[in-house]
């Protein structure tokens, strides 16, 4: 069971400082947003936002300087994440190109794509969306469909021709580029083979983003279409075939962070506000709440080091993520059962409430449900 | 149609006719816009079924609460846009009371529950003052009855009555749940409760929404099981998969036990041929404590089962989901009803509780 | 999903008349009982009580006549069976011989069997034990291995030889008669076929009765070993092959009852007495226990109401049993966040939580663990 | 053994070494009779374990609590049926406030936790008066380190001394945790309290107690999965059906849950290097309450995944789960200190929370 024990990071004092940095920049951009909008917390966007993070050099603090980045620590960057997230900044816009998309270019297309993109990921001008789901496969991603065929077009010389349709798409009516999953050659005993991964321009004819609206009645999921789109062969991220596995180091970042276990913090922070130190029930609830978020920040900061040390944490980071589900999926119920019908209607606690618990039901959604999630985890205790 | 007609069989069958042929996805979206639906209205007015509880001789059908389960069930499977379930009680409580019926929807008001109204002698009649959140359908009903506080009731004029002011809200569900700020507004009419049972507003409007709850679990719980068993990954459908089917299974044991719940409340309450209040108050706590409590964990197995598909607005899922957290706070949340059993079987102690729970005195 | 609907069940008034003749009873008996073996519930055994109901006629109460019963209602026997459990009555030496035994014995040998031991049990004279699982076979009763050969004794005439090994028999050691449930063929095509019902005098020689402790230091379960044991022909339960079928029905009956949620009535009656009414988080919490207890009456009065009109409630008893154990389950962990660690020790409410906790584990194995139950319900959602 | 050969590999290693070839079922089971198993505690006294906190200028070894894990841990891992916990605790407290530490094994006392103590001037020294309930091992320990609700700490001899009478109770796991009846017992020694930590006793036994969970829980975990990987039903290890398979990753969250905070809260505790106390309370907080919702998890999942061969007083399975109750509720349950936790988090507000998150300050 070696896999499941993850080891506590501590934060080096210079992250402290960088603390008090983003504090500062939050108290003063933080009071326009209205708490409602922080219920958002990271998949609220806000293009300017971006831009202003990547002035202060806070969009990819890890990465050599060459593409942009300012070779700082992953436990700085933790810093950084934690804090918007806590404070319910809108990150959203440069949220997915930051955390993968970068990351992805660098080690896959290091001489091609990234040096002309990822300059501008860490400007905070340039955002992503990920191509995977499609209509008839959600976790499976060996039944995916979308089809890339090689082809030459005059003038552009050889490139590849895509056609299919990607569902669930996050953001795709403000991404400039998406990262794309899709077929290139047939399943063999590898279920999983023929997968090749390209970057695609989100104007280039022929891809069309229709949007979603969500139970809310908001934006944010996309259905994009691809009819005839061609791509240019450079944009072939990586190795032709080895999409899969790609992507499969790529899963590892989206279970990692902070965002994990945060997503309700700011229903948090309204019931905070709304709760009586003297009253039993508030304060054993509420209390355990807090002791979750201490435990899972330690367990998020020691997934942080281990990538900070070049480890494998995909299994720690499975573990992360389900616990923090548990804690974020369970934030509306709570609020429900110490405050449900006794609200004040417009109030900010009230906002929080129903947005939260409207919202929430997608949060298993990212980063894989809950039965898959627990399937990698027994996989880690040799049940599987 | 005539009173006599008007049996179970008659009310569950005629109930879904008209609400599964009549009530659409477009409907249920225009009552979220504000927009009133009056043709739809008329067509359960036509039907009689607001005066269903109301007496005979105020001109309804002077049925009791287990008559009115398939309407108020289906309100809630069928998602139906209407403030049926508050004109059947306000119209029984009013018949009751010895009012004139008023026309048109109505709605309900608890004196002191989560709003701070006081009553003044006018001249002639009292008058009402204050704030009252959460007042279901206000914006479109004619008049309100009211619970008093100090155990009257009464009628209060809505419809462009002076001193009378709504503010709108939404609920979870997108169905209106307003404000009403009262100036002096005159109360119609007043009188002694007519039942033995305290805070009557308060605790039939938790019993209709604990059906209602049973309705739109028994939707979410379809809606659910109909998808796992369409959906298909890793080769074969969802619902073939253990960890699914042991979530469905948890989530068929909670509303059954919210069905019976309710229906056992049902049969406890006033109206018709059921003149005891006995046991109204427990049995209506348990019904709204465990529809509460299935609707905490059918939302979220309802929505696991079906991921992204069903968050989107397109899917009809949301229809059931929303109502249910709209619903489960409503007329006092499961944990509000639960520390009130709490502290009455605290205080009958251990001699006390079996007693209590067999006589559903708590 | 009809079958999920469970009807609501009304007591019939001389119901009613029956609870206070009960409670008079308990009332004059109960006092000798200290608090701690209350808490033993349906588990808790003793022979004078047992024969001092069957002195009223309150075993075999739905009975024929001609067995010794009463030919009372279903709903009556319900009242009784719910006033005992809640009392904390020591009902369990009678209790399997009551609920199962001899309604086996009146169905599947009604002119052989039957006659010689109904009545005695009707009388709290004769208990019983079942003899299902064995080291190799938990909840998969296909893989029974115990055997009865067919065999010629003389002086005895034809009968049957058993050679095998029972576990986890519950009061055994009491026990007069055990229905074991052995193979006489070989498996076929039906998994389930091949085995057969005996009805087996605990005093044979070749059976050995060893006690299993368990983890309370108490003596429930055990070992029973059958070397050679010889039972004469008549003994076979029912039709040579079909014991299988037999035990299926047998299972309904054990799922049904007000004992599928109030094992832990006991603990929650010391909680009651040691709860402040002012105190938020133990008013809320009882509160809710209090509504689960008020739904399961009304769940399992409703499957009650469909045995005494001769339906099935297969499906609906195992409604009861997931949502009973759901509510029993917690009890101990609620007793502990409500009290745990302030409480005096030996005091009753110590003492209840103490045993109790320890205790609550073995609940889920009586009538089918919960996958298993969640297995038919799935079933019965057309889900398998 | 030297002291400065007590690195923290070695102390893993010979405390892997003693207690898994030490401590066997017989072991626990006779601790469990009441019996003081001499020899086993000469062999940890040997090896300098329950002087690890102590100063060196007291014949400790100084080292700090991030040291003390794999004995800990080991605790519960390997249930070793000692009181080495409470003797590490008590000697740390004493050397810190300059007491000589008694020989033999050591118990703990808060005042005010639970029991009614009062503290009076005596001639010389003061006295100790009064009931202290679930006192761990006091019948074997020579002496109590007191926590006095002043703030002083004190030194209280047990075995023999006048005004000291033990009435013998056991925990969950039949372990020793007795009621003290004391009157007028003399204080050997009082001094301020050294550290800058309120209830030193109460909150370090508390992280101490969450370290043996995590050992306790270690062991219930590795024993369900081995279980699930042999059973066979219904044709195939039961480890094979996805709902155990998902109970048990549940499980593993959990206790690597309770493991990180735990290991967070040793590092954040005053000894050795550390001489912070800034972060103690928040994070033995954090581990009491992870470790204790993972205890009430765990121990239901290790037993449904064992079924009734886990329920035998044969199997070892029990020896985990029954500390797992034991402990989970000593030094405060996990709604205890999650009460301490809101109420500080509450006073905070929203403005303060999440500075006080990352300060570790509540």
């Amino acid at each position: 069971m070696q896999g499941l024990t993850i080891p506590p990071g501590a934060l080096p004092p210079e992250a402290e400082a960088l603390r008090a940095e983003v504090r500062a920049f939050l108290a003063a951009e933080m009071p326009a947003i209205p708490p409602l909008k922080r219920c958002r917390n990271w998949s609220g966007a806000d293009a300017d936002f971006s831009r202003k993070m990547g002035e202060r050099g806070w969009l990819g603090m890890t990465w050599p300087k060459a593409y942009g980045g300012h070779e700082r620590s992953a436990l700085e960057r933790y810093v950084v994440l934690e804090e918007m997230l806590c404070a319910g900044a809108p990150v959203g816009a440069h949220w997915v190109a930051e955390r993968q998309s970068g990351p992805q270019l660098m080690r896959f297309a290091p001489t091609t794509l990234a040096p002309k993109i990822v300059p501008r990921i860490a400007r905070g001008e340039v955002f992503f969306c990920i191509g995977m789901s499609e209509p008839d496969s959600g976790s499976d991603l060996a039944s995916i469909r979308t089809k890339a065929t090689r082809s030459h077009k005059d003038g552009q010389g050889d490139g590849w021709v895509i056609n299919g349709r990607k569902l669930w798409t996050s953001g795709a009516h403000r991404a400039h580029y998406m990262i794309a999953l899709v077929r290139t050659g047939e399943k063999s005993e590898n279920r999983h083979g023929g997968m090749s991964q390209f970057l695609v321009d989100m104007t280039t004819p022929g891809l069309t983003v229709r949007p979603i609206v969500n139970q809310l009645g908001e934006h944010d999921f996309n259905e994009v279409t691809f009819d005839d789109v061609w791509v240019p062969a450079e944009n072939l991220i990586g190795a032709e075939g080895d999409g899969w596995a790609q992507v499969g180091a790529e899963l590892a970042y989206e279970r990692s962070g902070p965002e994990r276990y945060m997503s309700c913090s700011q229903l948090l922070l309204e019931m905070l506000d709304a709760s009586d130190a003297e009253d039993a029930r508030q304060a054993e609830v509420i209390g355990r709440i807090v002791a979750s978020y201490g435990a899972l920040r330690q367990m998020s900061l020691g997934v942080a080091s281990m990538l900070a040390r070049g480890e494998n944490p995909a299994l720690a980071a499975s573990l992360v993520k389900d616990q923090g589900a548990l804690v974020e999926q369970a934030m509306p119920d709570t609020a429900h059962a110490l405050f449900g019908g006794r609200v004040a209607p417009g109030s900010t606690l009230d906002q929080a409430m129903r947005y939260t618990t409207l919202a929430v039901p997608s949060f298993s959604l990212r980063g894989g449900t809950r039965e898959i999630l627990r399937g990698i985890i027994a996989k880690g205790l040799d049940l599987r | 149609m005539s009173q006599d007609t008007l049996t179970d069989t008659l009310i569950e069958d005629s109930a879904a006719k008209l609400f599964s042929t009549q009530v659409d996805k477009d409907r249920r979206l225009r009552a979220e816009t504000g927009e009133w639906d009056a043709a739809l209205w008329q067509q359960v007015a036509d039907s009689g079924f607001h005066l269903l509880l109301a007496s005979e001789a105020s001109g309804g059908y002077g049925q009791g609460w287990t008559a009115a389960y398939p309407l108020l069930r289906g309100l809630g499977y069928w998602q139906v846009p209407l403030p049926l379930a508050e004109t059947m009680l306000a119209a029984q409580l009013a018949s009751a009371a010895g009012f004139d019926i008023p026309d048109g929807p109505l709605t309900l008001i608890e004196q002191g529950q989560g709003n701070q109204l006081t009553v003044a002698a006018g001249d002639g009649l009292a008058t009402l003052s204050g704030t009252a959140h959460a007042v279901p359908w206000a914006r479109h009903a004619t008049a309100a009855l009211v619970s008093l506080a100090d155990g009257r009731v009464a009628l209060l004029d809505l419809q462009g009555a002076p001193g009378v002011q709504v503010q709108p809200h939404a609920n979870h569900a997108g169905l209106p749940s307003d404000t009403l700020v009262l100036q002096q507004a005159r109360l119609r009419a007043v009188a002694a409760n007519p039942l033995a049972l305290d805070r009557p507003v308060w605790t039939l409007g938790a019993l209709a929404r604990s059906t209602m709850l049973v309705g739109a679990l028994e939707s979410a719980l379809e809606q659910a099981v109909r998808y796992a068993g369409e959906r298909v990954q890793f080769g074969k459908a969802i619902g073939k998969y253990q960890a699914i089917q042991q979530q469905l299974a948890l989530m068929a044991g909670d509303v059954s036990a919210a069905r019976v719940a309710t229906q056992v409340a049902l049969a406890d309450a006033p109206g018709g041929d059921q003149h005891s209040c006995a046991a109204t108050h427990f049995s209506t706590a348990v019904a709204k404590v465990r529809a509460g409590e299935a609707a905490t964990r059918g939302t979220s197995i309802a929505h696991q089962v079906h991921g992204a598909i069903g968050f989107t607005h397109e899917h009809a899922l949301h229809f059931a989901t929303r109502r249910l957290w709209a619903w489960r706070e409503e007329f006092g949340s499961d944990a509000a009803w639960a520390s009130e059993l709490g502290r009455a079987a605290i205080a009958a102690r251990a001699a006390g509780f079996w007693p209590g729970i067999t006589a559903k005195t708590f």
